[in-house]
């Protein structure tokens, strides 16, 4: 009778206390900077059972305002300079990504100046003849493979960078197609033999081509050695400091084990 | 009198539901026949074996042999729009086409290739007077068929049949939803009409079938019992099952 | 008693008017944060303006009208003559019995995530029209194509239970006066089941209109106003989904009155829809 | 009299073209997805939870995502659908409050979704605070579904033989009683038709639920967590180019589930009909 009382105050105690102790860390936005916050998580739970980390996409402008707001204790924002609305929130760079340019596999061409990028990403420059590619598929015609120019969204992180970066004012051609996402924009370059794209270094498969610009290739050695210069910071967002797990989040983030798991999926780690 | 339909050895069966069991039938040219029975008795399945308008459903199996004027309307090369414009039918219930009165009494012969709107102007006005329906909707022609009166649309269907100018008229149960003066007023065209048409009549009712018709046929389970002259029928009925149905002793 | 059932009453009549609270809480909240961009920039200047870029202060949302109108005149293009026959088949053709196998099977259809569509444009459909026709494979041609296959459940649907709706004592009266069943078919049933059928299309109108995600993937999203059937363009719902993720201030606020212009047009169609729906029960 | 009918043999094989057109378009995109998903669906993928964003195991979480977040929305949304219904066919004349309500309600019908996902988010995660979560989801969802199931309750309560009010009426029966007792039970094949097409509609969405109930990948554990249903997995998956395999066999889990749900519709509606017909 005792064993039974005490089994079932053991258990109660057990039950109220993994209630009291279950704390949530909601971290939202930057969806080039969402996998690996993913993966982030689930490291910090399998040593911290007693959290859960709820791991949202929803983009820059979702991080900073749920951030802002209090949704989340936690914003992800990918964009070179930080926007009004950010004002007043606690930032943290937390990684730094390349952005590189991406071609179909069989594309002959290697290697772009930043004019060439501008003139293509622009619309002046339409077809790859020009570049040193090949003839188009339909060469029996006699005609140039016409290029097809891939881009983000207005207001997307890494578009803006890739301008800031790279078009550094010239105006994306109109006839650009326009992807949401990252793998939308490989998913596009890789089913398209006259594709050109940007993406973030981390997510680039053998499906797609990187290519260097003035002869600068995006290998991690480039990329580490600072040679490879189209970086942008990825920032984490809070409402003054953090205390807590989510606190802890953030330091395990910004630890040595938090940076290799960074580092080991593609992005460049900040210390 | 000439025969102008013969049934010879006709069956019916709607899946595996055995509907019309070998009829044998003979219908006189300018006649009346009506058909009476209890209900699901085939009647009216019988009835639109005469169109082949049974032919919609498509589990229905039909075997024997039907003869219009000598020719076998189940044959292959049969078209059925020929067949349905020499064998003109009225159902139970009044179904006026969402048309006006005039659109309706001319769908069949518009389908038919008239376009004269003097000729067709001149078919309205017969087949309406006809089928006494004429001094009531003359001014009004242009009116929906379906804002008439019962009787008054019923009679508007008989019209619409006669407008195809057909050798035969089928009525299944015309005065079933009828007050006893629009029934009356039918009849009093159906006898108008057989002076020149062949009228098949089915009816629940069986002083309208002692009324109107020349000939009846009694039928039972699907099975024709008894033929005859009217008034052999109503006096002196050969079977008992007759004589039971028309005394009322079941039904 | 008499209380209870008046409480009843009162009850349902609030049940009754929850979907009109919705609805205004819905153009509520879209209108207040959406509102003010149209007024600063001005209606004539939004909704005629052709250049989209907002972080540069330019909000014209011209070429995406442009864009949805051509999708969905495509899809209805692509999808009514293939609805409606088989509407028309299955009801007054074919026998009972494949009626009744393919109509839940076309139903099936209609609960098949848009996204499942869009993704079979983008692996199916861009390299049969990068050979055929040339071009990227993102246009409108595709989307018209995916956006058509898309509304042909909810219109073929809709028409075979408006066909079957038509009495059939009107068969049976037209057949027996002689005519085909085709003639039946254009002069009876089609006239009769019209209004059913026009509100089944604009039911797959509003689906077109409305679609999104589909539509992301396989138009191409370019702002420009389409030379021919080849041209990438963006619809007013692909606007919306495509930016939000990043849109700030104005930026957001301009999505925000991109979904008025889409809400106003849905309730227009919605009208248009309704007379017709009236007039065919009056008549 | 042979033109007519030539014509109508022409016309019978147009016809017959577009249906074998539709048809096949129908199939083959059935078949596409169950033909690319099926070789890895097994037991393991249904019962086991995703790992490495979903590039490999199972599609648990997605599968229970989908279940909760569509009973919430269906579980409010029948009771406010049904209720309409009654209320527009059986308390009141037409006039014009049943003009405005119903004209509502198609407006409603026809808003896209994308409209109730931005009001979704803005009234319920941020202005309610309710943040990414089934709760938001599923509300956003009640009101996408709200039209259809008054629409075809509607219906179904329309066809009802006025006889049978009456004499539930004179047996000296309340209206509510009535209701309740008569017209309901007579009108519920109509009114499960209209509850599947809103499940189905639950099931098929994908812009409203990453707006509203987000798309993090566990099993949900209260109506505050955020969750993924199929739909959403199936277009992270296909979208992001994580994992084609495990895309398509979303797809496939989804098309037989909507299969499953129409079938047992279908089962339902016979059985109710036999009941009380």
């Amino acid at each position: 009778m005792y064993r039974l009382i005490s089994v079932m105050l053991i258990l109660m105690v057990g039950m109220g206390c993994a209630r009291n102790n279950v704390e949530t860390i909601n971290i939202a936005g930057s969806t080039a900077f969402q996998p690996f916050a993913e993966k982030l998580a689930e490291e910090f739970m399998a040593v911290h059972p007693d959290v859960r980390v709820n791991v949202q996409g929803g983009g820059s402008a979702v991080g900073i305002q749920s951030a802002q707001s209090g949704v989340v204790q936690i914003g992800m924002a990918d964009i070179v300079t930080l926007p009004k609305e950010a004002e007043g929130l606690n930032s943290i760079v937390a990684a730094k990504d390349a952005i590189v340019i991406i071609v179909h596999p069989t594309n002959k061409v290697d290697n772009l100046s930043l004019q060439q990028i501008q003139d293509i990403f622009s619309g002046r420059l339409n077809n790859w003849a020009e570049l040193g590619g090949e003839k188009g598929e339909k060469g029996e015609k006699g005609e140039n493979k016409s290029i097809t120019v891939v881009s983000r969204e207005e207001g997307s992180g890494t578009r803006d960078s890739f301008h800031d970066m790279l078009l550094k004012g010239v105006q994306l051609s109109p006839h650009a197609l326009i992807q949401n996402s990252t793998g939308a924009v490989r998913l596009m370059v890789q089913s398209d033999p006259s594709a050109i794209g940007y993406i973030t270094h981390g997510v680039v498969t053998p499906d797609v081509k990187a290519i260097a610009i003035d002869g600068i290739a995006p290998s991690p050695e480039n990329i580490h050695a600072g040679k490879y210069n189209v970086v942008r910071p990825i920032f984490l967002l809070t409402k003054g400091e953090l205390k807590g797990k989510a606190g802890e989040f953030i330091d395990f983030i910004l630890s040595p084990q938090g940076q290799k798991i960074i580092a080991d999926n593609g992005l460049l780690p900040v210390k | 009198m000439e025969d102008k339909i013969v049934v010879k050895g006709l069956n019916l069966c709607f899946d595996t539901h055995h509907v019309l069991k070998s009829i044998d039938l003979n219908i006189r040219a300018n006649e009346i026949l009506s058909i009476i029975g209890p209900a699901n008795s085939g009647k009216t399945s019988f009835l639109r074996t005469l169109n082949r308008l049974n032919d919609i459903i498509s589990t229905v199996k039909i075997t024997g042999e039907i003869l219009l004027d000598g020719i076998d309307i189940y044959k292959k090369d049969i078209l059925l729009p020929w067949l349905r414009r020499k064998v003109g039918m009225v159902f139970a219930l009044p179904v006026p086409l969402p048309r006006s009165i005039f659109e309706n009494i001319v769908y069949g012969p518009r389908l038919n290739g008239v376009t004269s709107k003097a000729k067709l102007e001149e078919l309205v006005e017969k087949t309406l007077k006809a089928a006494f329906l004429w001094d009531e909707v003359k001014d009004r022609l242009h009116l929906s068929g379906t804002k008439l009166s019962g009787g008054q649309q019923q009679r508007l269907c008989i019209a619409r049949a006669l407008a195809l100018e057909p050798e035969v008229i089928l009525l299944d149960e015309p005065c079933s939803g009828l007050d006893p003066l629009s029934t009356s007023r039918i009849e009093e065209a159906l006898y108008e009409l057989k002076k020149q048409y062949t009228i098949v009549l089915v009816t629940n009712n069986t002083k309208q079938a002692a009324r109107v018709g020349d000939n009846v046929a009694f039928f039972l389970m699907g099975e024709m019992i008894e033929y005859g002259s009217t008034e052999q029928i109503f006096t002196v009925p050969h079977d008992k099952r007759t004589e039971d149905y028309i005394t009322g002793r079941f039904g | 008693m008499k209380y209870r059932e008046n409480l009843i009453q009162i009850g349902l009549l609030l049940t009754a008017l929850s979907t009109i609270a919705i609805l205004f809480l819905i153009a509520l909240f879209i209108l207040h944060e959406g509102l003010p961009i149209i007024l600063k920039v001005g209606i004539k200047g939004f909704i005629c303006g052709s250049h989209w870029s907002p972080q540069q202060g330019h909000f014209g949302i011209f070429p995406m009208i442009i864009g949805t109108v051509w999708i969905t005149i495509g899809a209805l293009l692509v999808s009514l003559p293939l609805s409606l026959s088989c509407a028309i088949y299955l009801s007054e053709f074919s026998t009972t019995k494949v009626r009744a196998v393919l109509k839940p099977v076309i139903e099936l259809l209609a609960g098949i995530p848009s996204v499942v569509y869009g993704f079979i444009g983008m692996v199916v459909l861009f390299p049969m029209v990068r050979n055929y026709f040339g071009g990227t494979g993102p246009c409108i041609l595709s989307a018209a194509i995916i956006l058509g296959i898309m509304i042909l459940p909810t219109i073929t649907s809709i028409a075979i239970d408006s066909l079957q709706a038509v009495p059939y004592s009107f068969r049976e009266g037209s057949l027996s006066l002689g005519a085909t069943r085709w003639q039946t078919i254009r002069m009876v049933i089609l006239p009769a089941a019209k209004s059913g059928i026009l509100s089944g299309i604009i039911l797959g109108v509003g689906r077109a209109v409305g679609e999104t995600m589909a539509v992301i993937m396989i138009a191409g999203n370019s702002v420009i106003i389409p030379g021919s059937f080849l041209d990438p363009v963006r619809t007013l719902t692909a606007n919306i989904a495509l930016e939000m993720n990043y849109a700030t201030g104005d930026h957001r606020q301009a999505l925000f009155a991109t979904g008025i212009v889409l809400f106003i047009a849905i309730i227009i169609l919605n009208i248009i829809a309704n007379t017709i729906a009236r007039r065919g029960v009056e008549k | 009299m042979l033109k007519p009918i030539f014509y109508e043999q022409v016309m019978k094989r147009i016809l017959f073209i577009g249906t074998a057109i539709t048809v096949f378009i129908l199939f083959f995109i059935i078949l596409y997805i169950l033909k690319n998903g099926l070789p890895v669906v097994d037991l393991e993928f249904l019962l086991s939870s995703p790992k490495d964003f979903g590039r490999a195991g199972g599609i648990f979480p997605c599968i229970v995502g989908t279940i909760v977040l569509t009973l919430v929305a269906i579980i409010i949304a029948t009771p406010l659908g049904v209720g309409t219904a009654i209320y527009l066919r059986e308390y009141t004349r037409e006039g014009r409050l049943t003009s405005i309500i119903r004209f509502g309600t198609e407006c409603l019908a026809g808003i896209p979704s994308i409209i109730f996902g931005l009001f979704g988010f803005v009234l319920f995660v941020v202005y309610l605070g309710f943040g990414w979560s089934i709760l938001s989801g599923g509300l956003t969802m009640t009101f996408m579904i709200l039209p259809t199931i008054i629409r075809t309750s509607e219906e179904a309560i329309k066809s009802v033989p006025a006889s049978y009010r009456e004499v539930s009426l004179s047996l000296g029966a309340t209206k509510w009683q009535t209701i309740i007792k008569v017209v309901l039970p007579s009108a519920l094949p109509g009114i499960v038709t209209g509850i599947i097409l809103g499940v189905a509609r639950s099931i098929e969405e994908t812009a409203v639920v990453i707006f509203t109930a987000g798309s993090v990948l566990r099993i949900p554990t209260s109506l505050f967590d955020s969750c993924r249903t199929m739909s959403v997995h199936f277009y992270i998956l296909a979208r992001e180019g994580i994992s084609m395999e495990n895309a398509y066999g979303t797809a496939a889990i989804l098309i037989i589930t909507i299969l499953l749900i129409n079938m047992f519709a279908y089962w339902l509606m016979h059985r109710l009909m036999a009941k009380y017909s």
